[in-house]
């Protein structure tokens, strides 16, 4: 039996109740994208500030609002990317939604049984992030974890197609 | 004092004999869906090991005895919302699937570009997308009954909206708000315009005594699995004449008379929209549930809901105050036990979630009613519901709860 | 000796403790509906007992468990007919639904006038009257394989049926004969046309191992309680992209991912086609008939019921000659366990009724196939169909009580 | 329990195993209807000769498929209306469908609670056809008997608007 502080870990509460990078940033030079998930209604903002040049994220900042782990999670990926390289960032992205994705997969039926997603767990280094590993003890909370990180998916997406 | 001896109640639904995180469990979702009484489990339990065989036309005793008990139920959900007629009962998987069937068949059949449906701001999604699916299909116009600040209808433009209209399709009372909706005057007028009247009685047929005569409604939609019973059976009520002009909805074993190659003739109603093998189990744990429940006397049952509703009102106001925002009508007297609230910026799901620690279990999120939602301005609220089996004490438990909660979160 | 050791399996169905009549109940109405083993109704029993909540996105430990249970139910599902994802299964109430859901949502988006589809003189009602229905809508054309003499498809046009056919849509076992149909070749050439295949797959998923991919089907449905299984529930599966490309069906809680007044979007596949409140307990049940059955292997199971099958069709012949007209292949290798019959001039009805003095249930009457009865010429046959719990000594029961209808009714 | 012996008396063996009246008249002055239960296949062909002037059958005749059950009862009910001013036959159709409807009427559904159909069987002599009483313990089995009686009520409704 999962229990509340298998969810609600003090790292978490603290991105919560100060939440880091909040606020927004001028648009250009930064990207911004919204992400919504309509089922709970959290809802994310995301200012991303990609250096061109160097292929890193020079700046980012938050908004939205919804649940402790959605906001955290929101939270706790800004400190992870900024200042990182890209190709940082998007090993991060497939390494947290792996570290989500072994429930999820049971959940949502798409047949695999994980193996290849421990492969993408392999050899990175999440940090504070691993704090958000409790959720996966709570299937409908990964939504709210993951928000996030699609929304940063999607930054990346439109940030590469702009330049190209 | 209670109008239902809650403690006896409890002991007869053996799921309160379970423990979660160590607690008892405190059920307070009822809105969402009920829990099951022994008479229920037993009666469906008996028709498998003693009496199962598929219904219609078998003619050995067991075949025989099977379709009785489920014709029998037919007769029990008739009478307990004061159906004129026992074959005005279409059993169907659900009262969404019961309002599909009607915008399926009758709709379709008889409504045309131009033609309006009124509905209101606080629909569930069951009464509100079948809609729009034919809105799209058909270029059927939707008008909207607008909500008072007190979170009852505003009726203010009712003649307007109701002008050129064919059906209108209300909820008796919102899964969301608690609001019982007064249906005999809605119907009046609707019916003085022409329109017809579905009822979603999915929330109202639980939990207050129901009669289709007295509301003079055309359908009327609910669901066994909020009355106790099983899930995967629910009902349509219509009035005879309208089930017998209607085209045939699903094909199929049953719903038929004959069939040709080139084509086939309807079974008698309310047979012809049962298409296949029916829930037939579930149709004798309906009635049981419509039994146990009718013993209890459905007076009563509204009589204790009043008394806990009221108690939890008081409660949380007296207890939490301005960290309180209550989403439903003031007056106790005008609504139903589901009580919706925004608690002190916590989100519902995060409170949700510290409840369950104390094993009270309610539901977050937006109770499929995001339209009503979007005029609240939330994106989310708790909701708290009760039934035959809850008491002061659960509504105790539920303070105690949130006020932990509260302290959790604390910025 | 018989793959399946019956005299145990027997006990794990509680139906078999009943009598009927002083006499022990044979059951030879499987064909109709299964009757269910005691590990099914512990599963369903359980569920309600100690994890009943409604599903999806409930936050408390209940509703976790109960939408976990459910979604497990649907993995078993997939596996057993060998679907290549999970999200591929949808529940419905029964394989005719399973059937009109296709018929609604994928041939209403793709069918037009001009357009035809092929069916054969062996369906079921179920497949029946859903194209009859959309056949008279939209003026699709409805085409028929016939049947050689032998009770087998006759292919012989089959490349003229399909020119300009937009699906096949063929059962893989007739209820009444027998006949097993071989998809794939089926399949194969209807690809080659552009049509798309669905099966109707609910009496074979119950007794042969069961492998969409291997079948390169489409569609396929079937119904939870012919196989053990629970009423109120059944499955359609269909390929992931049709169901992507597919619009939703009935309208509702749970289908939807967005609700605003002028319109919604769909939720992902599967629960874009599960509207409302779905069979939860059900799904379980359905989940834990299907655990049931593995356990016995499917190949021991299609085993055990060539071995009965044929020492019912050699004991009939045997005892009764000339008196008993069967209907159905020769080749008992290409069919499976339902053996219709004439007999001696006396009505199906007259022999189920004296057959059920001696608590021996078989099914009399046209067995919602009326299409092929008119093929046969024959307004009703008497039926005899079996599964995991019959053996030998309820053939010979059989026989003896069928010698009895031919003495009682002797002229 | 029901048993064998309360739907197959006698009586209603010996009318399937030596039906009476069975063979056609010419239509007219007969009439001819066929009654058709689509659901078991069993098909009940009428010939019934009115006489105009006294308004009774001066005869009738009987052909047709089914169960024991429908086929007795055709029989039964073409002895029993053999001769009989209409006034009684439509008596007798009366009292046999409240004989068999007390019981369907619970199936059926309409509401009734029988009264009113105790009513019509008051003093109608029904004689052997008291035997098919049984059939009301086998619900299913009541459509087959019923038949001949709703065939033959067409019968009159048509003969009725002929004459009229
Ligand atoms: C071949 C076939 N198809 C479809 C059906 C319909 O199944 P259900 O009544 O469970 O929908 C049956 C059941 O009788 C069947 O035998
Ligand atoms: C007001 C109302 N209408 C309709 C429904 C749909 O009921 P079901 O999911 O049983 O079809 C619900 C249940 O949540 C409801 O509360």
């Amino acid at each position: 039996m999962a229990g509340l502080e298998d969810l609600y870990r003090e790292i978490i509460l603290d991105h919560y109740r100060s939440p880091r990078n909040r606020g927004e940033l001028p648009v250009p030079p930064a990207h911004k994208v919204e992400g919504f998930n309509p089922l709970c209604g959290d809802e994310v903002v995301l200012f991303l500030d990609v250096d061109p040049e160097t292929d890193t994220v020079r700046d980012v900042k938050i908004a939205g609002q919804g649940c402790s782990i959605s906001q955290a999670s929101t939270s706790m990926m800004s400190a992870a990317v900024k200042g990182k390289p890209l190709s940082e960032v998007r090993q991060l992205i497939r390494a947290f939604k792996a570290l989500m994705s072994i429930h999820e997969s049971k959940l949502e039926g798409d047949g695999g049984d994980g193996s290849d997603l421990a492969a993408e767990l392999a050899g990175v280094r999440l940090g504070d992030l691993e704090a958000l590993q409790g959720v996966v003890k709570f299937p409908v909370r990964i939504k709210c974890a993951t928000l996030a990180w699609n929304t940063l998916q999607q930054a990346l997406d439109e940030t590469a197609q702009t330049q190209a | 004092m209670s109008a239902l001896d809650v403690a006896t109640i409890k002991r007869d639904f053996p799921i309160f004999e379970r423990e979660v995180n160590g607690k008892r469990l405190v059920y307070l979702d009822s809105a969402s869906s009920a829990q099951k009484p022994l008479a229920v489990l037993d009666a469906m339990d008996d028709a498998y090991r003693n009496h199962y065989a598929n219904i219609h036309r078998g003619v050995y005793t067991i075949a025989e005895e099977a379709t009785a008990a489920f014709e029998d139920a037919r007769r029990k959900v008739a009478r307990f919302v004061n159906a004129p007629r026992t074959d005005e009962i279409v059993f169907t998987r659900n009262a969404t699937e019961s309002i599909n069937l009607v915008a399926y068949s009758w709709a379709r059949a008889n409504l045309n570009a131009g033609d309006a449906i009124v509905l209101s701001h606080m629909e569930h999604h069951a009464n509100v997308v079948p809609w729009q699916i034919l809105a799209a299909e058909r270029g059927v116009e939707l008008r909207w009954i607008p909500m008072t600040a007190d979170f009852r209808l505003d009726l203010t433009n009712l003649e307007q909206l109701l002008d050129g209209a064919r059906l209108l399709a209300i909820s008796a009372m919102s899964n969301v708000l608690g609001t019982i909706n007064d249906i005999r005057p809605l119907a009046d007028a609707a019916h003085a315009h022409g329109a017809l009247v579905l009822v979603d009685a999915c929330q109202y047929v639980p939990h207050v005594a129901t009669d289709v005569q007295q509301w003079d409604a055309d359908f009327i939609a609910f669901s066994s699995h909020k009355i106790l019973g099983p899930t995967g059976i629910g009902a349509l009520w219509a009035r005879k004449d309208l089930l017998e002009a209607m085209p045939p909805f699903l094909g199929g074993g049953e719903m038929i008379r004959d069939v040709r190659l080139d084509g086939f003739t309807t079974n008698d109603v309310p047979w012809k929209f049962e298409a296949g093998t029916p829930a037939i189990v579930e149709a004798v744990g309906f009635g049981a549930a419509i039994d146990y429940i009718s013993a209890l006397g459905m007076d009563a049952v509204r009589a204790h809901e009043l008394l806990v509703t009221r108690y939890a009102l008081d409660s949380l106001r007296d207890r939490f105050g301005d960290s309180l925002t209550i989403y439903g009508p003031s007056n106790v007297d005008g609504r139903g036990g589901a009580v919706s609230f925004l608690f002190d910026g916590i989100h519902a799901h995060d409170i949700s979630q510290v409840l369950d620690e104390d094993a009270v279990c309610v539901r977050a999120g937006h109770h499929c009613a995001k339209p009503l939602m979007r005029q609240l301005g939330v994106p989310a609220t708790t909701r708290a519901s009760f039934y035959v089996y809850n008491d002061e004490a659960d509504v105790d438990a539920l303070i105690e709860a949130l006020a932990k909660a509260q302290k959790f979160f604390a910025v």
